[in-house]
């Protein structure tokens, strides 16, 4: 019974695929696959915005929307008839085609980021065996619609949004990749599932999570700073900060396109998040081994709800970083302290089982961790700031 | 501790977002159309006219004097005075506005009118659910669409109100009293039978200079019997006279709680009529 | 024709267009953009001939490939990184008005 | 097989093409890219999965943005009055011409090697991470510091030169 729920949806297209002729079958599989990702995450785009206005609101004592539908749960499908229904204005100056494929591409690249993730038992659209590097891959791909979409537009505001959001993706792209590859070494393999398989064992009914050792916890939270800023998400929303550039590198976008842009950031958040959970959170395994009869997808749409709804819990707390910050906090700090932990995952690694691995990586990671923060605290680097002007 | 102040502030947001689902007072929004708060007595929108009694057509306080005209700084006060008289709501014949159209697109709510006004007859409104649909007509107030009552002057700004119904009611007692005084006076005097008449005259200078600048002259306290001379009687009757100065005097007993600034009023007046000739 | 050949030929194409391209433009980057794709043909050939070839198991042409990735990598950085010297320096990309010795 | 592959080359080499002719510095930027794409493809068509993912990840992940920062930083985006070509184009395109003639003559004519298709290779990540790791661990090393070399020397080269007004 358990087993039916859990590969419920591989059951229901291999069935929906048996009754075609043998020719097609491969490429309808595949093709059902598609469809299922392209209708499951943007309906969790739509019930994203909901829970972010709703939560943002809450976190600001307010009670975020409220009118259209119970609660203000058929929000999305408002604003989504009123984004399609709009007028979609070209600036006169602007690079027609290009501007026309920025969205597009950003779309595009940024769905196929879904065919490596394991999102269930059986359920991937393809076991690659270098998915960890096809999922970079593609997500290195993104920075180039963003920049397309500004440059494009012919207005200062998207340029420089434009420019921010590519360098930022890019400083951040380090210590993301960094971050990911510790779990590389531990597992040998790039292959998601494989990694997912490695997590899903129990010892006293506790999972393997990577998260639960001492590089592996290190590297989620590096992972989580870094896919932030992937994400173009507040505190890192520099390259769309709505005070200093209107919208960023879509400022010129509108109605569809603009909703585009709007999906697209949010299918980066879900791939992120995915990924994350994927890496560092066991995947599609039951947190607890009693709650193994819970079909894998609850387990792992569960996962990615939560590190979604801890990104809005984010953006509701901090304030935007500097460029300068963004920049120095990248360069200086995170990515010296992911190569710190390919280190200490070597060591993790070649000192065989027992609780001295243990006291060794968590001592070396914290020790740095606690070094240089104070140091860099007592630099004024990190430290509360205080501001001439603005007592 | 490097860190350490984002768990603080993910711990306020946390603390928000569930106390906000807790505790009424942590969520103070108002869901307006649906609740709404209770306005405070002082808060203001845009004018109205007040009338007295039922009928708002004949019971409008103002008598077309255009002070509020001229003294609007936007200028959006556009007052044609009628050519003939009418009786008002205590049956005193005067002029009234023919036309009184407020454009509340371009008022900006100083309530300068109001401090202006003589006759109590302009107030300023509370409504504030004003939106149409029509761009250039349907912001602009007629008459009938400004006229409201006392009563409903009464709701919306009860101590003011009755502030104002209490000293309409005192100048309209002291004016009786000066006048029946004056006729008492005028009676003792002449002695002769038309006592009545010399009382009567008083309304239309009355009127007169509240519209053409003549207010100076006519600034003297004891206005009926100084008044006596001039004017034409037009009605027979004691009653009304002797309201009618009640409403001329109106402004008088103000003008020394004001400090000059009613005096100053008729002058500034007077001075843009200059202008304006 | 063999698939190899038409890979080749592919590559060959795609080299030659790379050196037109550096040959014939002004602007600097444009050159680099055509030295880039000049390595890509170059690519292109050791992994056609990596997967034509005798023994892909020993993965000789595509580690070529993949070190020349790395390689080509640092060659655009340093590539670009003089051209905004350059342009620093001369306030021009143009390589037809950058043709004296001392700057 | 064949017709993607001939998609995939008439993609590349148009995106080609286009990288070196376009006005439009930027535009040429972008072509790169599609032809960098088109590549990638065809390193996944020749079975070589990892240099295919690598392709992207360094060329249109690094690669073009460089290109497109360097066009940005340097004006590169504004098409000169004088033309785009350098006054030595004819000579460059009739090299160019040769250089494929010969390099396509060559190809034509060898009719002595690999004649046969051979099944596809499979080899996994790991393979190629054991063959890093041992056969090719020098060039590994080697790369490694061409590539730290490279990043300084970029850098440095980048630097504003002390004493230099901005």
């Amino acid at each position: 019974m358990a087993n039916t729920a859990d590969q419920i949806f591989v059951l229901l297209k291999h069935w929906i695929v048996s009754v075609f002729p043998i020719a097609i079958q491969p490429y309808l599989g595949v093709l059902l696959s598609v469809v299922a990702i392209i209708a499951v995450f943007p309906g969790l785009f739509a019930l994203t915005t909901v829970i972010e206005r709703k939560g943002l609101g809450r976190m600001q004592n307010r009670i975020g929307p409220n009118r259209t539908g119970p609660y203000g749960i058929l929000q999305p499908i408002a604003d989504g008839i009123k984004s399609l229904t709009k007028e979609d204005i070209v600036p006169t100056s602007a690079d027609a085609v290009v501007h026309f494929m920025a969205p597009l591409v950003l779309v595009v690249a940024v769905f196929m980021g879904f065919a490596v993730l394991p999102m269930g038992r059986n359920m991937q659209l393809v076991d690659m065996d270098a998915g960890l590097l096809f999922f970079f891959a593609i997500g290195a791909s993104t920075e180039l619609s963003i920049f397309m979409a500004g440059w494009s537009s012919r207005n200062k505001y998207s340029l420089l949004g434009a420019m921010r959001a590519v360098a930022q993706m890019i400083s951040y792209e380090v210590p993301l990749l960094m971050s990911s590859v510790v779990i590389v070494m531990i597992t040998g393999s790039l292959s998601l599932v494989k990694i997912v398989d490695a997590q899903n064992q129990y010892t006293w009914g506790l999972p393997h999570w990577y998260i639960f050792t001492p590089w592996g916890c290190a590297a989620f939270v590096m992972f989580c700073v870094a896919g932030t800023a992937e994400t173009n998400r507040s505190p890192f929303d520099l390259p769309e900060g709505e005070s200093e550039l209107v919208a960023g590198y879509f400022t010129e976008y509108s109605g569809f396109k603009f909703a585009l842009f709007f999906l697209g950031e949010y299918l980066g958040m879900f791939s992120i998040s995915g990924l994350g959970a994927t890496l560092f959170l066991g995947g599609w395994s039951a947190p607890l081994q009693v709650l193994n009869f819970v079909p894998s997808w609850i387990w792992f749409f569960s996962k990615v709800m939560l590190s979604i709804v801890v990104l809005i819990w984010i953006r509701g707390t901090l304030p935007r970083l500097r460029q300068d910050q963004l920049m120095n906090f990248a360069w200086k700090f995170v990515l010296p302290m992911t190569l710190l932990n390919l280190l200490v995952a070597a060591i993790w690694r070649f000192m065989g089982d027992g609780i001295l691995r243990w006291i060794v990586c968590s001592a070396i990671l914290l020790g740095v961790y606690v070094v240089v923060g104070t140091v860099e605290m007592r630099r004024k680097k990190y430290g509360p700031r205080s501001y001439r002007y603005a007592e | 501790m490097l860190g350490e102040g984002i768990l603080k502030g993910l711990k306020e947001t946390a603390r928000n977002a569930l106390g906000s689902y807790v505790s009424k007072e942590r969520l103070t929004t108002v869901e307006y159309p649906e609740e709404r708060l209770t306005l405070p007595e002082a808060s203001r929108n845009f004018p109205f006219l007040v009338y007295d009694g039922t009928d708002w057509e004949s019971g409008l306080r103002c008598v077309a004097c255009q002070i509020c005209e001229k003294e609007c700084p936007p200028k959006c006060i556009y007052i044609e005075k009628s050519k003939d008289k009418k009786p008002d709501a205590v049956g005193k014949a005067q002029f009234y506005p023919a036309k009184f159209d407020i454009d509340i697109s371009v008022c900006m709510s100083c309530q300068i009118c109001v401090e202006v006004c003589p006759f109590e007859a302009i107030k300023m409104n509370t409504e504030f659910e004003l939106s149409t649909d029509n761009r250039f007509g349907g912001l602009l107030l007629d008459r009938k669409e400004l006229a409201l009552s006392n009563e409903y002057y009464h709701q919306i700004h009860p101590t003011e109100a009755s502030e104002v119904d209490g000293r309409l009611a005192a100048e309209r007692a002291a004016a009786e009293a000066k006048a029946k005084a004056a006729a008492a006076a005028a009676a003792a005097k002449a002695a002769a039978p038309p006592a009545a008449k010399p009382a009567a005259p008083a309304l239309n200078p009355a009127a007169a200079p509240a519209n053409t600048s003549a207010v100076p002259a006519s600034e003297i306290p004891s206005g009926p019997t100084a008044k006596n001379p001039t004017g034409t009687p037009t009605s027979a009757a004691t009653a009304p006279p002797a309201v009618q100065n009640n409403v001329i005097n109106a402004d008088a007993p103000r003008a020394p709680e004001t400090d000059g600034a009613k005096p100053d009023a008729p002058s500034a007046i007077t001075k843009k009529e200059g202008d304006a000739s | 024709m063999t698939p190899l050949a038409e890979y080749l030929l592919v590559a060959a194409l795609l080299f030659a267009i790379g050196l037109a391209g550096a040959l014939t433009r002004r602007n600097a980057i444009l050159v680099l953009i055509g030295i880039e794709l000049m390595l890509n043909a170059a690519n292109l050939n050791l992994v056609a001939f990596w997967r034509y070839g005798a023994h892909p198991e020993l993965l000789t042409g595509m580690m070529f490939a993949i070190f020349s990735i790395a390689v080509a990598a640092a060659e655009a950085a340093v590539g670009l990184g003089l051209v905004i010297a350059i342009y620093r320096h001369a306030r021009t990309t143009d390589l037809d008005e950058i043709n004296r010795m001392k700057g | 097989m064949n017709v993607v592959f001939w998609i995939l080359a008439v993609i590349t080499v148009l995106g080609g093409l286009m990288a070196v002719t376009l006005k439009n510095t930027v535009h040429c930027a972008l072509a790169l890219t599609v032809a960098f794409a088109g590549l990638a493809l065809l390193f996944l068509q020749l079975d070589a999965q990892f240099a295919g993912f690598a392709q992207v990840l360094v060329y249109i992940g690094a690669v073009a943005i460089l290109v497109v920062f360097a066009i940005l930083l340097t004006r590169g985006s504004e098409t000169p009055s004088e033309g785009v070509l350098s006054h030595t184009w004819f000579a460059g395109l009739l090299i160019a011409a040769a250089v494929f003639a010969v390099l396509a003559w060559a190809v034509l004519k060898s009719t002595a090697v690999l004649q046969h298709e051979t099944a596809a290779p499979s080899v996994s990540v790991q393979q190629i991470g054991s063959a890093l790791m041992g056969r090719y661990v020098l060039p590994l090393e080697i790369v490694a510091l061409l590539l730290t070399a490279a990043m300084l020397g970029a850098v440095m080269v980048a630097l504003h030169e002390k004493g230099e007004q901005k």
